[in-house]
């Protein structure tokens, strides 16, 4: 059963997206997105507690491991979500004018083709698969990203495509150099099967997987969005479409990282650990520090989400910098929590948006007047994402930085700790200039069901992880975190 | 062909490998770097061609082919026609001299060896220059990606940085699967159709090169 | 262990209160009365389960496990002496504010929505769960998510005051700088937990004990800063002039005159407990810098508490006035600690003088933040030059509030009296031994704790006399009218306190003996305090010693009011004639009154080289240079450490995120450029093997 | 070393205190008058006035509250109380638990705090301002009064007053060191703050721009007046008897009748002295300009900061 699941999971989108070809009423679509990703979400967790049970399974190139395991529950949760979001996103999106009414089909379609390729991403133990899986969710993102069809968009979407692609085609060197340094130690046959090469990981030839590694970090950085390559970052985000901007910083980024993890490994069996967390750790700091001052002089919501998440890149980054059990727990788990409280924050942001008409923050005031729940759960996505408990975040960066103290990283410690001060204020004080004052520009109307239901799923999820961490996900999260560290 | 044939065609080809590269940096007309990638392409075509033979590896020959036929000949094809299309002007701008890419690009190279060198035992891995060569490559069409002005010459640097991976791919020993030589080929087709087509719709909609556009910053 | 009095209970409580918010759905204000209800269930509880643990055996810990919730730390509960004592401290406000809430929101913001009730229903029973649970935490995960819970309910409270800009700034300062502070928190315990293997408390002074001295100072530092800045130790201290005045009233007096003190909770959790070496005194860096920055920020404290015209500002600097008093007792205590040559018993008196002056301080604070918001609710004015001749309209109030003046302003026979006395005390006696620079150090931390206790009485006659007395000077305080029951309940709560620990502080000193004991490994408070009886306060239990009784005081003192009362009377009982004010003949209006700025003019000159006044007088004259038509005059007082290190600090740090952002490139090319950069450098710096 | 000094003997000094007090306003004021060659009024002329006061009838300001009326009962209750905490006719602490010398700083305090809310109460400039200058300088002399004390506590060891005198012992002025002359100069200087005398205030004027405690009083009448100057008496011989108990603790020994007396008039004797002092000051230098009255007490401070300085360096 489990195993024919990996064949069916990326098949879920990739048949939904087909059906959805059949019609073109709004309704119909969103009735399908919503079964879509419901499915997609129900089969992931069925499939969560045969691999939580029984272990890894594979099946042919498609392989789902308990490190897999997190980032795909992470994508189910935010797809529903996100497809329960888009349904009132998109009502008022067409009424708007946003969005024209004819062409939602191909939107739906190409969601769910995104997803699908992200799915594969995931599930991917081929490299090579891997590769392709992630070059084919930067082909339908761009597109995403381009949609609205105007200047920024096409700029946005052209600058992402051309940068990303850069950034995996190094990526792809840097898989063909680590294939050499295995087909040499075993031949051809498997010797791009991560399985496969974590076997023989120890006798890699350490100086090719160097090379091999730093060209992955630097290619799927860029994906992830690892300073200083990610410039691209808050360009797409900013000008995509808002579910599609919650499902590239929710979970694209995400994906990009667990590539970096698989060869991280990869690097750490063959050149000792050391190498892969100081490349690791520098990149990280220099995320953490170049989203800084972009955070606070920003204007306009989502750019100064996209920026956002570019810290938080850099704190799973530095997570796995600082190693060790601890850290990799830490940053495992920040992946989950950011993914998770950001697409919260795009949601919250895209309808304060849609209520004013502006991403520009200045023009945005006294949403908790017009809008009190919608302010409070942007309200609680900021201080979330600025690392207040109780919320998720807070615990997962609180595991990183313990996993820094217990390896005596005092200098990144300290302008991890700065920078992270000065972003909390300057998060803090965009978040209540928006959400208090005296509303301008607005009036107070009904907040619609749809995207709040989406947000209040996610931030329960949110809240809840700051408050714990249930036992299973957690046997899940060690067991991840023995697979990444050894 | 035993092993130190092969060896030196395969670094023969990477020298003029190397110089289309050169002549990539330096053309001063969109149409002559489009010929460039093309004689690029062929040269690796050319060195699956050979390496197919030494190793006696089918795939090597059907990868030599598609790339022959997608990278020599269409993806050239298709950048012309783009070009005639646009009706943009041929000269390719510079973000900064030419000269000052080929000093950069000569760096480049000489840290591809540097960095090759401090290899011990694994060179074997690859066939001989193979690795620098690629690096190389890959760079190097990288940084006429970034000084070069119009989207036509950022895709013709992205084929020229494909045209490193490749050449490296091929030249790993053992050789490499099939099936992802195939999806990569196939996915760097989708890549520049996509990009294509941007490039037309941004033509068309406001009349500007889209790699000109810079308002998104910040 | 006690059943009845557990923590548990006041958990439930302030978790019933919490979710009463959800009635908010149906009624505001009943989600309101419900909430503050089970704040006060939820505060004699807390009352309950502290004097259980003061009043029981000597050195009981009560220890409770709580739910498994994350895999990597064992959340536990652990209440001794001193987490007792200002559970104690909290719970004694929180009754105030509990039963002072519900009328002053009403009468404060009739039209407030229903949203808004349940958020300050929720927030203010999150407040006082946290703000306990702080000080009940037995291990360093639960004080952290407490501590933070704490500053976040407060914030929330802080914020849902008021649709105001000035509201959201405060509270962006606030969380900004606390949250700053729990950073470095953060890193000293955690760099505890990493040695301990374990979050509790145990294991982490386990860990402490085999920690070199270095990392044992900079470890308490760490913490101190951490903590300094939640307690508003000058000069971090710039959020709390601004945060405390925009909460509700009983809400500023809940942070005023408790949630300062969990921070001074924290320095004698991690400087007597956690951190302290197994044997020996304290290193002596620390005692010397708690003991100096707490005489710097009662001095200046004070001194900008005086220039201030909004009520509760003013009362918010002396709060950061007073946590400098109580830290001079705690830096004196941490001096004089474990050392036989010198200390002895003295410790013992410096660390009561200090914990003493915490719970006073908790209660006249308190009283006058509730007081200055029944002013606040009838006349929607918090600044003083607008008030005027209230004591007619709000008598009760009134008197409460020249109560509390009295008291915080360190005058017998209040309870502010005994704490500073106990504090004079202790630093003579520490003067008196440390021979010296040191003891040249602590009297004049003495002298300056005399000026601030002058100052105190001149900020307070100031406050009393400019609000309450003279002529109203402007409508709102024309119509004012007397405070609703509740409010006056809450508020006499808090005086009676005051008087009790004025009168007879002798009785308070056995709450305070599981504390000191405790903490110090030596005898108790009232060992030493009250050696001599419990209606006599003397500084050790030897024959000799000065002693001072406040009962006596207090019996002469209402004896001799009697007398004089005679003397008052007369020896004929005429009438009292009524007649205007003697205004040079002039007819007599509100405009004579001397104002708040015209009082405190004198000090501000004096203390120019501190205050750097800033003033602008604009004269309309009448075609004469003599005769004035208007003039217009507006002054202010800036706080130094705002305005030469915040400002600069945020200025600096604004301008260049701005240039930053500005000079970034849009180009696609740079882009590129950067990726490029970055792998050629990367390859260069990890690419290259060891051959 | 002197034995303690039961209550009764504690009750008889603070009578002796409130009565004598007007004696030594007036002894004072007749040196002054002597010295700017008046014949001045008699030396009881303060009693009269009191008597005066007592018996008139009250006006009251129509804006006051109604803490006006009490607080000259307040005021005269805690400057007393004071009077209690100064051992008179014989050194020694009291056989019960009282208070001590901050105690006594304490409760003058309380009296003027309490005096200058009262002069807010009635509206009007004059008592603004008088408590305005008052409450300014006020707080500028506690500190280095609490110096001065501290310096002789620190040898006792004890903020007693009566058992500081105790320790002090009779053998005063040539035991004296460095540290206490500088302490009784800080006094010195102190003294006419702390009395309300020129050259900090001027009791004698009415003149607003110059008055300092007296602009408190503007608004009281008849026997609030009355108690307000009492309290003011009251006051000025309780810091004069501090000084003397503080450099001049000169008592006799035992508990008779002999002994008793013989304290009451050393303590005569040296009220007087000081009061001379203060007659001389006050008819040789003119009052000093507000602002010039903190440089003024500075002197004081450093005095008192460098006589502590060499007790326990």
């Amino acid at each position: 059963m489990a195993d024919t699941l990996l064949w069916v999971l990326p098949l879920v989108p990739t048949v939904t997206a087909l059906a959805m070809l059949m019609t073109r009423r709004r309704r119909i679509l969103s009735l399908l997105d919503v079964g879509g990703s419901a499915v997609l979400a129900a089969l992931t967790l069925v499939l969560a507690r045969e691999i939580a049970a029984d272990g890894p399974r594979s099946l042919g190139v498609l392989r789902l491991d308990e490190l897999g395991l997190v980032f795909l529950l992470l994508l189910a949760v935010l797809n529903l979500a996100v497809s329960v979001y888009t349904v009132g996103w998109l009502r008022q999106a067409v009424a708007v004018g946003n969005m024209k009414a004819r062409s939602l089909r191909s939107y739906f379609v190409l969601v769910h083709a995104f997803v699908a390729t992200m799915v594969v991403t995931i599930l991917a133990d081929n490299l090579g698969i891997l590769w392709i899986a992630m070059e084919g969710t930067t082909i339908t993102s761009a597109v995403l990203i381009g949609y609205h069809g105007h200047r920024h968009g096409l700029e946005a979407a052209w600058k992402y495509i051309i940068v990303t692609t850069i950034g995996i085609s190094f990526g792809l060197f840097g898989t063909v150099l680590i294939y050499a340094a295995a087909a040499d130690v075993m031949g051809g046959a498997g010797a791009m099967s991560w399985t496969a090469i974590m076997q023989v990981a120890p006798q890699l030839d350490p100086g090719i997987v160097r090379i091999g590694f730093v060209f992955v970090i630097v290619g799927y950085g860029t994906k992830a969005g690892l300073a200083p390559m990610h410039l691209w970052l808050p360009d797409a985000h900013s000008q995509a479409p808002t579910p599609v901007s919650a499902l590239l910083s929710g979970v694209l980024i995400k994906c990009a990282l667990l590539a970096i993890i698989r060869f991280q490994t990869i690097a750490a069996a063959a050149c000792g650990p050391a190498f892969a967390q100081q490349v690791l750790l520098v990149f990280g700091l220099i995320s953490v520090v170049v989203a800084t001052p972009f955070i606070l002089a920003q204007r306009d919501i989502k750019r100064l989400l996209g920026y956002h998440s570019v810290e938080h890149v850099g704190i799973v980054a530095l997570g796995l910098g600082f190693g060790g059990a601890i850290g990799t727990y830490g940053a495992l788990l920040h992946v989950v929590n950011h993914g998770v409280t950001k697409a919260l924050a795009f949601f919250a942001a895209g309808t304060a948006i849609a209520r004013y008409g502006s991403r520009d923050m200045r023009a945005i005031r006294g949403l908790a007047a017009v809008a009190p729940i919608g302010a409070t759960l942007l309200m609680l996505a900021a201080l979330s994402l600025a690392g207040v408990p109780p919320f998720s975040i807070f615990v997962s960066e609180l595991m990183v930085l313990r996993a820094g103290i217990g390896h005596s990283h005092w200098v990144a410690i300290a302008i991890f700790l700065v920078m992270v001060v000065v972003i909390f204020a300057g998060l803090l004080h965009h978040a209540g200039a928006m959400v208090f004052g005296e509303p301008r520009g607005a009036g107070r109307r009904p907040e619609d069901w749809s995207p709040l239901a989406g947000m209040v799923l996610l931030a329960t999820i949110m809240l809840l992880f700051g408050l714990t961490i249930p036992a299973n996900f957690d046997a899940v999260l060690r067991r991840a975190v023995e697979i990444v560290v050894g | 062909m035993n092993v130190e044939t092969v060896q030196a065609i395969i670094d023969d080809l990477g020298a003029l490998l190397l110089f289309t590269m050169i002549l990539i940096v330096a053309a001063s007309q969109i149409s002559r770097a489009i010929y460039a990638v093309a004689a690029q392409s062929l040269f690796i075509a050319i060195a699956g061609a050979v390496l197919a033979t030494a190793t006696g590896n089918m795939d090597l020959w059907v990868i030599a082919g598609v790339t022959l036929v997608v990278k020599a000949m269409v993806l050239p094809w298709v950048l012309h026609l783009v070009v005639r299309r646009m009706n943009v002007r041929r000269e390719v701008e510079p973000v900064i001299p030419i000269a000052a890419t080929l000093v950069l690009a000569l760096m480049v190279v000489v840290m591809s060896f540097h960095l090759s060198a401090s290899l011990g035992t694994v060179r074997q891995a690859i066939t001989g220059n193979a690795l620098p060569v690629g690096i190389a490559l890959t760079l190097t069409g990288v940084l006429v990606m970034a000084t070069r002005k119009t989207a036509l010459t950022q895709m013709v640097g992205l084929f020229a940085s494909e045209n490193g991976i490749f050449f490296t791919a091929m030249a790993v020993t053992q050789g490499m699967p099939l099936i992802i030589e195939i999806g990569v080929i196939l996915d760097v087709i989708l890549a520049a159709l996509v990009m294509t087509i941007m490039v037309l719709r941004v033509r068309s909609t406001v009349d500007a090169d889209i790699a000109d556009l810079d308002r998104l910053k910040g | 262990m006690d059943v009845y009095w557990s923590p548990n209970l006041i958990a439930a409580c302030y978790a019933a209160g919490a979710l009463s918010a959800l009635l908010a759905r149906w009624s505001g204000r009943l989600a309101l009365t419900v909430g503050h209800l089970a704040a006060l269930a939820g505060a004699i509880a807390g009352i309950g389960v502290a004097l259980d643990v003061l009043l029981g055996e000597p050195g009981r810990t009560l220890t409770q496990p709580l739910p498994d919730l994350f895999p990597f730390a064992q959340l536990t509960l652990a209440v001794d002496g001193l987490s007792a004592f200002f559970v104690l401290v909290i719970s004694i406000v929180a009754v105030a504010a509990a039963i002072y809430g519900p009328a002053y929101l009403r009468a404060h913001t009739p039209n407030a929505g229903p949203t808004r009730q349940a958020a300050q229903a929720f927030a203010l029973n999150l407040f006082l769960g946290c703000m306990v649970f702080v000080c009940c935490a037995g291990d360093a995960l639960s004080f952290l998510l407490c501590w933070e819970g704490m500053t976040l309910a407060s914030y929330v409270l802080v914020v849902s005051d008021d649709r105001d800009g000035e509201n959201a700034r405060a509270g962006l300062l606030y969380m900004v700088m606390t949250h700053g502070g729990t950073a470095l928190l953060l890193v000293a315990f955690l760099c505890l937990t990493e040695r301990a293997g374990s979050f509790d408390f145990a294991g982490l002074r386990a860990a402490a004990a085999e920690l070199d001295a270095t990392t044992r100072t900079t470890l308490f530092f760490l913490a101190l800063g951490g903590f300094a800045t939640k307690a508003g130790v000058i000069p971090l201290h710039v959020w709390l002039p601004r945060a405390h005045p925009a909460a509700p009233s009983h809400v500023s007096a809940l942070m005023s005159g408790v949630m300062l003190k969990v921070a001074i909770y924290g320095i004698l959790r991690f400087g007597f407990d956690l951190l302290a070496p197994v044997a020996g005194p304290l290193p002596a860096s620390w005692g010397w810098t708690v003991l100096v920055a707490g005489t710097i920020s009662a001095v200046l404290g004070v001194l900008y508490a005086l220039q201030q015209h909004d009520l509760k500002r003013l009362l918010a600097f002396h709060s950061v006035e007073n946590i400098g008093i109580i830290l001079i007792g705690v830096g004196l205590a941490m001096i004089l600690w474990r050392r036989d040559d010198t200390g002895g018993v003295l410790a013992t008196v410096a660390l009561t003088a200090a914990l003493l002056h915490t719970v006073n301080h908790a209660a006249f604070k308190g009283l006058l933040f509730l007081g200055a918001g029944s002013v606040l609710c009838r006349t929607h004015v918090r600044n003083m030059e607008e008030l005027g001749g209230l004591a007619r309209r709000m008598p009760w109030t009134a008197g409460l509030f020249l109560l509390g003046a009295v008291a915080i302003s360190a005058l017998p026979p209040l309870n502010g009296f005994v704490s500073e006395w106990l504090t004079f005390q202790a630093l003579l006696g520490g003067a008196g031994r440390l021979h010296g620079p040191a003891g040249l150090v602590i009297v004049f931390s003495a002298a300056m704790l005399a000026l601030t206790g002058g100052l105190a009485a001149t900020c307070f006659a100031k406050a009393f006399g400019v609000t309450f007395l003279g002529r109203a000077r402007t409508p709102h305080a024309e119509h004012a009218t007397e405070a609703p029951t509740a409010m006056l309940v809450g508020m006499v709560w808090l005086a009676v306190l005051c008087v009790g620990l004025g009168v007879a502080p002798g009785y308070a000193m056995r709450l305070l003996d599981a504390p000191t004991a405790g903490l110090l490994q030596g005898p108790g408070a009232s060992a030493v305090v009250t050696a001599h009886g419990p209606l006599v306060l003397s500084t050790a239990p030897t024959p000799g010693a000065t002693a001072i009784s406040m009962t006596m005081v207090a019996a002469l003192l209402i004896a001799l009011m009697a007398v004089a009362w005679v003397l008052r009377r007369g020896w004929r009982h005429s009438p009292v004639r009524s007649a205007p004010t003697w205004t040079c003949g002039m007819r007599p209006t509100a405009r004579f009154d001397y104002t708040a700025t015209a009082f405190a003019k004198p000090l501000r000159l004096v203390f120019a080289a501190l205050y750097r006044p800033r003033r602008a007088v604009s004269r309309e004259t009448a075609g004469t240079a003599y005769v004035l038509s208007r003039i217009h005059y507006a002054g202010e007082v800036v706080d130094l450490s705002e305005t030469q290190i915040y400002h600069r600090v945020q200025r600096g740090i604004t301008v260049l995120a701005r240039t930053i952002r500005l000079r970034s490139t849009g180009r696609i090319h740079g882009y590129i450029g950067f990726v490029l950069g970055a792998l050629f450098l990367a390859l260069l710096l990890f690419g290259v093997g060891q051959k | 070393m002197t034995g303690e000094r039961p209550f009764e003997l504690v009750l008889l000094e603070l009578v002796l205190l409130v009565l004598l007090g007007p004696l030594v306003t007036g002894i004072i004021q007749k040196l002054k008058a002597r010295l700017q060659c008046r014949q001045g009024a008699g030396i009881l002329q303060p009693y009269r006035d009191l008597a005066k006061l007592l018996r008139k009838g009250t006006v009251q300001a129509d804006t006051a509250s109604g803490f006006f009326h009490s607080i000259p009962v307040l005021v005269l209750a805690a400057t007393v109380a004071a009077g209690a905490l100064v051992p008179v006719l014989r050194a020694g602490a009291p056989a019960f638990a009282l208070g001590d010398a901050l105690m006594l700083l304490g409760l003058l305090a309380l009296a003027r705090f309490l005096t200058a809310v009262g002069a807010f109460d009635a509206g009007g400039a004059f008592g603004g301002m008088g408590a305005s200058r008052e409450m300014t300088i006020a707080p500028l002399v506690e500190p280095v009064l609490m110096m001065v004390v501290f310096s002789t506590a620190i040898a006792a060891g004890t903020t007693e007053l009566g058992a500081l005198a105790a320790h002090r012992g009779t053998s005063w002025i040539f035991a004296w060191r460095a540290a206490d002359f500088l302490g009784f100069a800080a006094m010195l200087v102190l003294l006419p703050a702390e009395t309300g005398r020129i050259p900090v205030d001027n009791p004698d004027t009415h003149l607003e721009l110059t008055m300092l405690h007296e602009g408190m009083l503007l608004e009281h009448s008849g026997p609030g007046l009355g108690c307000m100057l009492l309290a003011s008496h009251t006051r000025q011989i309780v810091t004069l008897a501090l000084v003397a108990t503080l450099f001049f603790p000169i008592a006799a020994d035992g508990a008779l009748a002999v002994d008793l007396l013989l304290g009451a008039g050393a303590f005569a004797a040296k009220i007087l002295v000081l009061a001379i002092f203060l007659a001389l000051v006050e008819s040789s230098y003119a009052k000093l300009r507000l602002f010039r009255v903190p440089q003024y007490l500075g002197i004081g401070f450093v005095c008192a900061f460098t006589a502590l300085a060499l007790r326990i360096l």
